[in-house]
């Protein structure tokens, strides 16, 4: 556990960034347990619903809106709407009530245990997730970068020039727009490059070659011919129902 | 429409357990204490089973010791909204017995006073049937006109509900003075409004949807239950009690000139200046029930102008009340007229010992017309039932008797 | 077609079934036998009178209460189901009655049967149903034979000579 | 604000208390927000009985409170305050309590994306249209759950039914709302007002026949998902006497009502943003002002004067949607669920597909618009509105822009020609490594300057775009050094 403390202690900074990270990530986690524990089927719903809310909420945090209001939308709008819509419909008396053996409990623990294992160590086994100063080293990157270019200025006489006519060298530049989409990485805000990844042209990474970053078309693809199906078994299912009518 | 075919039969894939849901007495749209007891799955309905009796005070238990003027007043709570033609029946029944016969001018008066009374029925049945489907609107229209009706009714005979104004032998008054005047100004200010109601309902795109093709009910299932009245024009059943019925009560309405609404070969009477029949309105659906009480209205506004116009040219006395202590010859008689709702049937039998009648039998119009309601609601949407219910204009006062 | 020719016609389609007749009274009248009601009215109504329209159906209960009066009487008591019919087409209408003994074989409590019209007009459905429950006459062959009016537990029949209003009910006092 | 407040804090010399500020700027939004709502409820209440009884030749009411009875809303908030908020038995006690919260709830945050006026708007999202849209869809859990634990068989009905309408819904309201996008190019609702700036033919409703025929599908979709009549299926009186609102009363009940309203203001206000120039007005006054006098619309007394004006256009708009709402409400029957379901399949998302495809043609091959042909070229009031078609590669002119934004900074900086403010920067330069040095590897206990700077790093996630990140930062570590 020293790692989470040590990761978050030298961010010693309490801001309202991190106050509002707990809360969302408290409320998150707390009502996913309680729907695990409640044994009432309509408030496990409920619980549902409000912890993937509150995950949508730690991802508006990250400052990716897009993907928050995409959570929102079809996670907490669509699937759970529909999971309620089931509940509704074949709840035999108003208020069934499941009750878990102690086997199930069991079982349940070493499967949700292994995982919960499996996904912290993943986490942070990822080497820029140790530390949360990556800002702090892109900030301080800039500031060299700003030093470098004001000394060359004046070295090579480019500070006699007026203030228009100082241009930066080529490779200045390219190093200053790399610093650029490197900052501008952070939060994909322009849904413009989120809609371009989706069919496979990087804009946010330097260039394909460097980073091998090719864009998400393929998982693209997948996923809609996986809801294709989804729609046709739900259509199908109703026209069973439609025939046997006539 | 929603599957028309025996709902029995009909096996779903995913089993949905029948739910029986109850939509009454306190229902608000089943116009009075009507309980519905619905087998539903899902959205549609299997079955309906009217339950009613609520409002049941065994009024023909009361006229085996009432004599026939005493009882006038339990006519008028049997309709409530249309008392006056109520009363007509049971003064023309009453009459038929005795072979009583009514100078000219009380026959007029009845006539004009019915008609009247007939649309301020017609109006609360529009209007709670507007309600029945959303629009709350028209109700208030409605009712707009219906104080003006139940002023002039106030006039003549001094209450606004239940008049007990027409009695065997006559009525209890003569028509005050300058009242055909007022009456007159009425409908002159009357017949634009009317437009109204037909733009809000009539032609309403909404309306038609909630109504045309709603509760089709075919001639001979509608003769075979015994509905009558709108109900039974709105199935292209051209009968109307003031043409076709008794020569007693026929002979009322001699020398006026109107037509019995009811669609013959795709269109109606008069309709020239009135919305004409939507494309997917079938003949016999709540649709056309609703537009035929609509018409009935303006026929009752020209049967009352002509009726007033005969008043002014009558002769002679407006005939006197029967005496309350007068004795009843022996025999029996029934008679049916033509009410708002349907025919209201009268049936007075006596011994001849004395002025009380041996039995008294009122033959409803809208129980027969209720009864047709577990046929018609059979495989359709909980929506479609105060639609079904709203066009047969159900008044439960009549039904319990 | 007159009341005369009406009877002759039915006279030799059913001979004896056709119990008796008035046609003087105001509203002239035929009576039937219970057996052959059924057959009769669907010969009234598919034959060529086509009295199609079935207006009522309520039961007169011939019984005199208080003695004076019921020595002067002409009938013995008896229940008379009395059967208002008219055509749509025609202007033709017409009053079938059937005479049935106030209680089945004569024990009081035992109410008497006729067969029910329900096959050959559908509206003979709830009539019937409310003839039963205030009358007490029960209609065999009835799909439904139920109280309509009064609530489904109610004791007796209203509409009787000798009815007696029940002191309480449900614990509501009746008299 | 935010920045702003808080570095001010900062400099008044409260040191830590830098973070006060944004609570104290959330707070503030909160509250307007909560009042735009509540008093909305409250005029909207009043005016829908007073329309009904203009409609019903009725007076509504009239003697609440002055003339026109217009506290008439406040003796009903009294009322419904006062009256016991009891619960069936059989209910669930839990969620028949949090039902109300949740749909307020949604209707609520809702309006955090909604903007008012030009720049005013509690959460400036680039994706303001896409976040409305999915919070809209939470809303539906409030109806859901209030259905399901009234317990009663009808409330389920009510329920089960508005669930099914609202959920069908969406498909054509996204659809709609899919086309002001295509044609603005962007989805942030503060940029869509900005382009229908100038006269009102430059309103998109006016952009070209599709647009025009979608608005009314639109109208209709925003009615249907926010259960209007004749679309109200949930509590239809005459069927399910009043559906899943059954079994509430008292101040459980009014909640659910002032979510009504508000989703309707939010309807209306949607409607008039993307069809009807949201904050312009009919005649851009403010933009022909600006010009005569040269006041900037940007910043200054004269630009909130114009958005204050912009306002009140935007309000009298979503009022005037509302108004329509009233009227429609009081003067049609209703629908049946399988009429209003088949309208929503049948009808309402082929239209909306159909105007898609006609308005991706029009902007693909640039069709004229009608501002085009009048040739009456909009004053616009912001220097980088450069027109709608470039604007679509917004993100790759960002990163060009910011680039040559830094150059002139730095360049600024480098040069000895500039007058001895330069040189203090140096200075100030210098030892701001110095202390940004010593501040990284120094202790974390004065994490002052650093706070500024992390937040630096993040709070310009939601301003505009199109500031230079870098340029942006520095300023506030020069303020922060002194």
């Amino acid at each position: 556990m020293f790692l989470l403390a040590e990761a978050t202690s030298n961010a010693a900074v309490i801001n309202w960034h991190t106050v509002f990270f707990f809360v969302v990530a408290a409320l998150s986690c707390g009502f996913a347990l309680a729907m695990l524990f409640s044994s009432n089927i309509v408030r496990m719903a409920f619980f549902l619903v409000i912890s993937l809310a509150s995950a949508s909420g730690v991802i508006f945090l990250t400052g990716s809106h897009f993907v928050g209001a995409m959570q929102l939308m079809i996670y907490v709008g669509g699937t759970v709407v529909l999971l309620i819509f089931g509940v509704m419909l074949t709840a035999q008396e108003a208020f069934i009530t499941m009750k878990t053996k102690a086997g199930d409990w069991v079982l349940a623990l070493i499967v949700g245990g292994s995982l919960f294992a499996l996904l912290t160590q993943a986490a942070f086994s990822v080497e820029a997730w140790h530390s949360t100063d990556y800002q702090q080293d892109l900030v301080k990157e800039v500031e060299k970068f700003n030093k470098d270019v004001i000394a060359s200025m004046q070295s090579d006489g480019r500070a006699e020039l007026d203030v228009e006519d100082r241009k930066l060298t080529k490779e200045e530049r390219v190093t200053l727009s790399d610093l650029q989409k490197r900052i501008r990485h952070g939060y994909p805000e322009l849904t413009g490059q989120i809609g371009l990844a989706l069919v496979g042209v990087r804009t946010d990474q330097p260039s394909v070659e460097a980073t091998g970053y090719t864009g998400y078309l393929l998982p693209f693809e997948i996923v809609s011919v996986h809801l294709l199906v989804v729609l046709i078994g739900a259509a199908y299912l109703a026209r069973a129902k439609k025939r046997s009518a006539e | 429409m929603a599957t028309a075919e025996n709902s029995q039969t009909v096996e779903f894939d995913v089993r949905t357990d029948e739910m029986l849901v109850n939509m009454g007495p306190q229902h608000p749209s089943t116009h009075g204490v009507l309980r519905l007891v619905l087998r539903t799955d899902g959205e549609v309905i299997s079955e309906t089973t009217p339950h009613i009796g609520y409002l049941h005070r065994c009024a023909e238990k009361i006229g085996e010791n009432l004599t026939p003027r005493q009882w006038v007043p339990y006519t008028d709570r049997m309709d409530y909204l249309a008392g006056m033609n109520m009363n007509l029946g049971w003064s023309l029944t009453v009459e038929k017995l005795m072979k009583y016969d009514l100078p000219d001018k009380a026959r007029h008066t009845r006539v004009i006073i019915s008609e009247l009374n007939r649309i301020a029925s017609h109006l609360v049945g529009m209007g709670t049937y507007g309600l029945d489907l959303g629009s709350f609107s028209p109700f208030l229209y409605a009712f707009r006109e219906r104080e003006k009706i139940l002023d002039l009714l106030e006039d003549v005979c001094g209450a606004r509900l239940t008049y007990s104004y027409i009695t065997p032998g006559g009525m209890t008054a003569d028509l005050p003075k300058g009242w055909t005047k007022k009456c007159n100004e009425f409908l002159d200010q009357f017949l634009p409004v009317i437009a109204d109601y037909h733009a809000l309902l009539t032609t309403n795109a909404i309306f038609v949807k909630r109504t045309a093709n709603v509760g089709v009910m075919s001639a001979e299932m509608a003769i075979d239950y015994g509905c009558s009245g709108p109900v039974l024009r709105g199935s292209g059943v051209d009968y109307d009690l003031r043409r076709d019925g008794e020569e007693r009560y026929t002979s009322l309405y001699d020398g006026y000139a109107f037509e019995v609404i009811v669609e013959k070969d795709g269109h109606y009477p008069k309709d020239h200046d009135y919305p004409n029949v939507p494309t997917d309105a079938v003949l016999g659906d709540s649709w056309h029930r609703f537009y035929v009480r609509m018409l009935e209205v303006i026929q009752s506004m020209d049967i009352i102008r002509q009726g007033i116009d005969f008043y002014e040219s009558a002769t002679g006395d407006w005939g006197t009340p029967m005496k309350i202590s007068t004795k009843l010859p022996k025999g029996e008689a029934y008679l049916e007229t033509e009410c708002p709702r349907g025919q209201m049937g009268f049936y007075i039998v006596s011994d001849g010992t004395g002025p009380i009648p041996f039995r008294v039998r009122a033959r409803s119009s809208c129980f027969s017309n209720l009864s047709v309601a577990p046929e018609l609601c059979k495989g359709i949407l909980i929506a479609d039932i105060p639609s079904i219910i709203g066009s047969l204009d159900v008044v439960m006062g009549e039904i319990d008797r | 077609m007159s009341g005369e020719q009406l009877i002759d016609i039915l006279k030799k389609a059913f001979g004896d079934k056709i119990t008796g007749q008035n046609l003087e009274a105001i509203d002239p009248w035929i009576e039937v036998s219970p057996d052959g009601l059924v057959e009769v009215c669907k010969f009234l109504r598919d034959g060529d009178t086509k009295l199609n329209f079935l207006n009522s159906i309520c039961v007169v209960d011939y019984l005199e209460t208080d003695e004076k009066k019921a020595k002067k009487v002409t009938w013995e008591p008896h229940l008379e189901v009395v059967y208002h019919l008219s055509s749509i087409s025609s202007k033709l209408t017409l009053v079938l009655k059937v005479m049935l003994p106030r209680w089945k074989d004569d024990e009081p409590g035992n109410i008497p049967e006729i067969p029910s019209v329900f096959p050959v007009w559908s509206t003979a459905d709830w009539h019937e149903r409310e003839v039963y429950d205030l009358s007490g006459v029960r209609f065999t062959g009835h799909p439904n034979m139920r109280r309509i009016l009064c609530p489904e537990d109610w004791v007796g029949y209203p509409l009787r000579k000798d009815y007696e209003m029940p002191l309480e009910y449900h614990g509501v006092r009746g008299r | 604000m935010a920045e702003y407040l808080s570095t001010w804090i900062v400099e008044a010399g409260w040191d830590g208390w830098g973070w006060l500020a944004y609570l104290l700027v959330a707070l503030v939004y909160a509250a307007l927000l909560l009042n735009v709502i509540a008093v909305g409820a409250v005029v909207f209440i009043w005016m829908e009985r007073k329309i009904s009884g203009r409609i019903q030749d009725r007076l509504g009411p009239t003697r609440t409170g002055g003339k026109f009875g217009w506290l008439q809303t406040l003796a009903d908030g009294i009322k419904l305050l006062s009256k016991e908020d009891l619960m069936p038995g059989e209910a669930d006690s839990f969620l028949f309590k949090v039902a109300p919260y949740v749909a307020f709830a949604a209707g609520f945050s809702a309006f955090m994306a909604l903007p008012f006026s030009d720049g005013w708007v509690a959460l400036h999202l680039n994706i303001g249209i896409f976040f409305l849209l999915a919070v809209l869809g939470m809303e539906v859990f409030g109806v859901l759950l209030a259905g399901y634990a009234s317990g009663s068989k009808w409330s389920l009905f009510g329920a089960m039914r508005q669930a099914a309408q609202t959920v069908s819904y969406e498909v054509p309201l996204g659809m709609c709302l899919v086309i002001p996008v295509m044609i603005c190019g962007t989805m942030d609702l503060v940029s869509i007002g900005n382009q229908q700036s100038g006269l009102f033919t430059n309103w998109l409703i006016f952009h070209d026949p599709f647009t025009f025929m979608i608005f009314w599908v639109y109208f209709a979709c925003g009615i249907a998902s926010v259960n209007r009549a004749p679309f109200d299926l949930a509590e239809a009186e005459s069927e399910l006497v009043a559906g899943f609102l059954t079994e509430y009363s008292g101040i459980r009940w009014s909640l659910f009502f002032m979510a009504e309203y508000g989703s309707m203001f939010l309807v209306s206000g949607l409607a008039a943003i993307l069809f009807f120039g949201g904050w312009n007005g009919p005649f851009p006054i403010f933009g022909i002002i600006s010009e005569a006098t040269g006041w900037s619309l940007e910043s200054g007394v004269f630009a909130t004067i114009a958005r204050f004006g912009g306002l009140i256009n935007f309000i009298t708009k979503g009022v005037l949607g509302v108004t329509v709402m009233i009227w429609i409400r009081w003067s049609f029957p209703r629908l049946r669920i399988d009429q209003v379901i088949t309208m929503c399949l049948k009808y309402c998302v082929p239209i909306a597909a159909f105007c898609f495809i006609g308005v991706l043609f029009w902007t693909g091959i640039v069709m004229p618009n009608v501002n085009s042909m009048l040739s009456i070229e909009a004053p616009s009031n912001h220097e980088d509105y450069t027109g709608r078609a470039n604007i679509r590669e917004g993100w790759v002119k960002d990163v060009d822009y910011t680039v040559s934004q830094h150059e002139l900074s730095l360049a600024k900086k480098a040069g000895p020609k500039v007058l001895p403010e330069a040189e203090d920067d140096d200075a100030q330069e210098g030892d701001d490594d110095k202390k940004d040095g010593e501040q990284v590897e120094g202790n974390p206990d004065e994490p002052k300057v650093e706070v500024e700077v992390n937040k630096a790093a993040f709070n310009n996630l939601n301003n505009n775009a199109s500031q230079p990140l870098l340029a942006q930062q520095e300023s506030l570590s020069k303020k922060g050094a002194n």
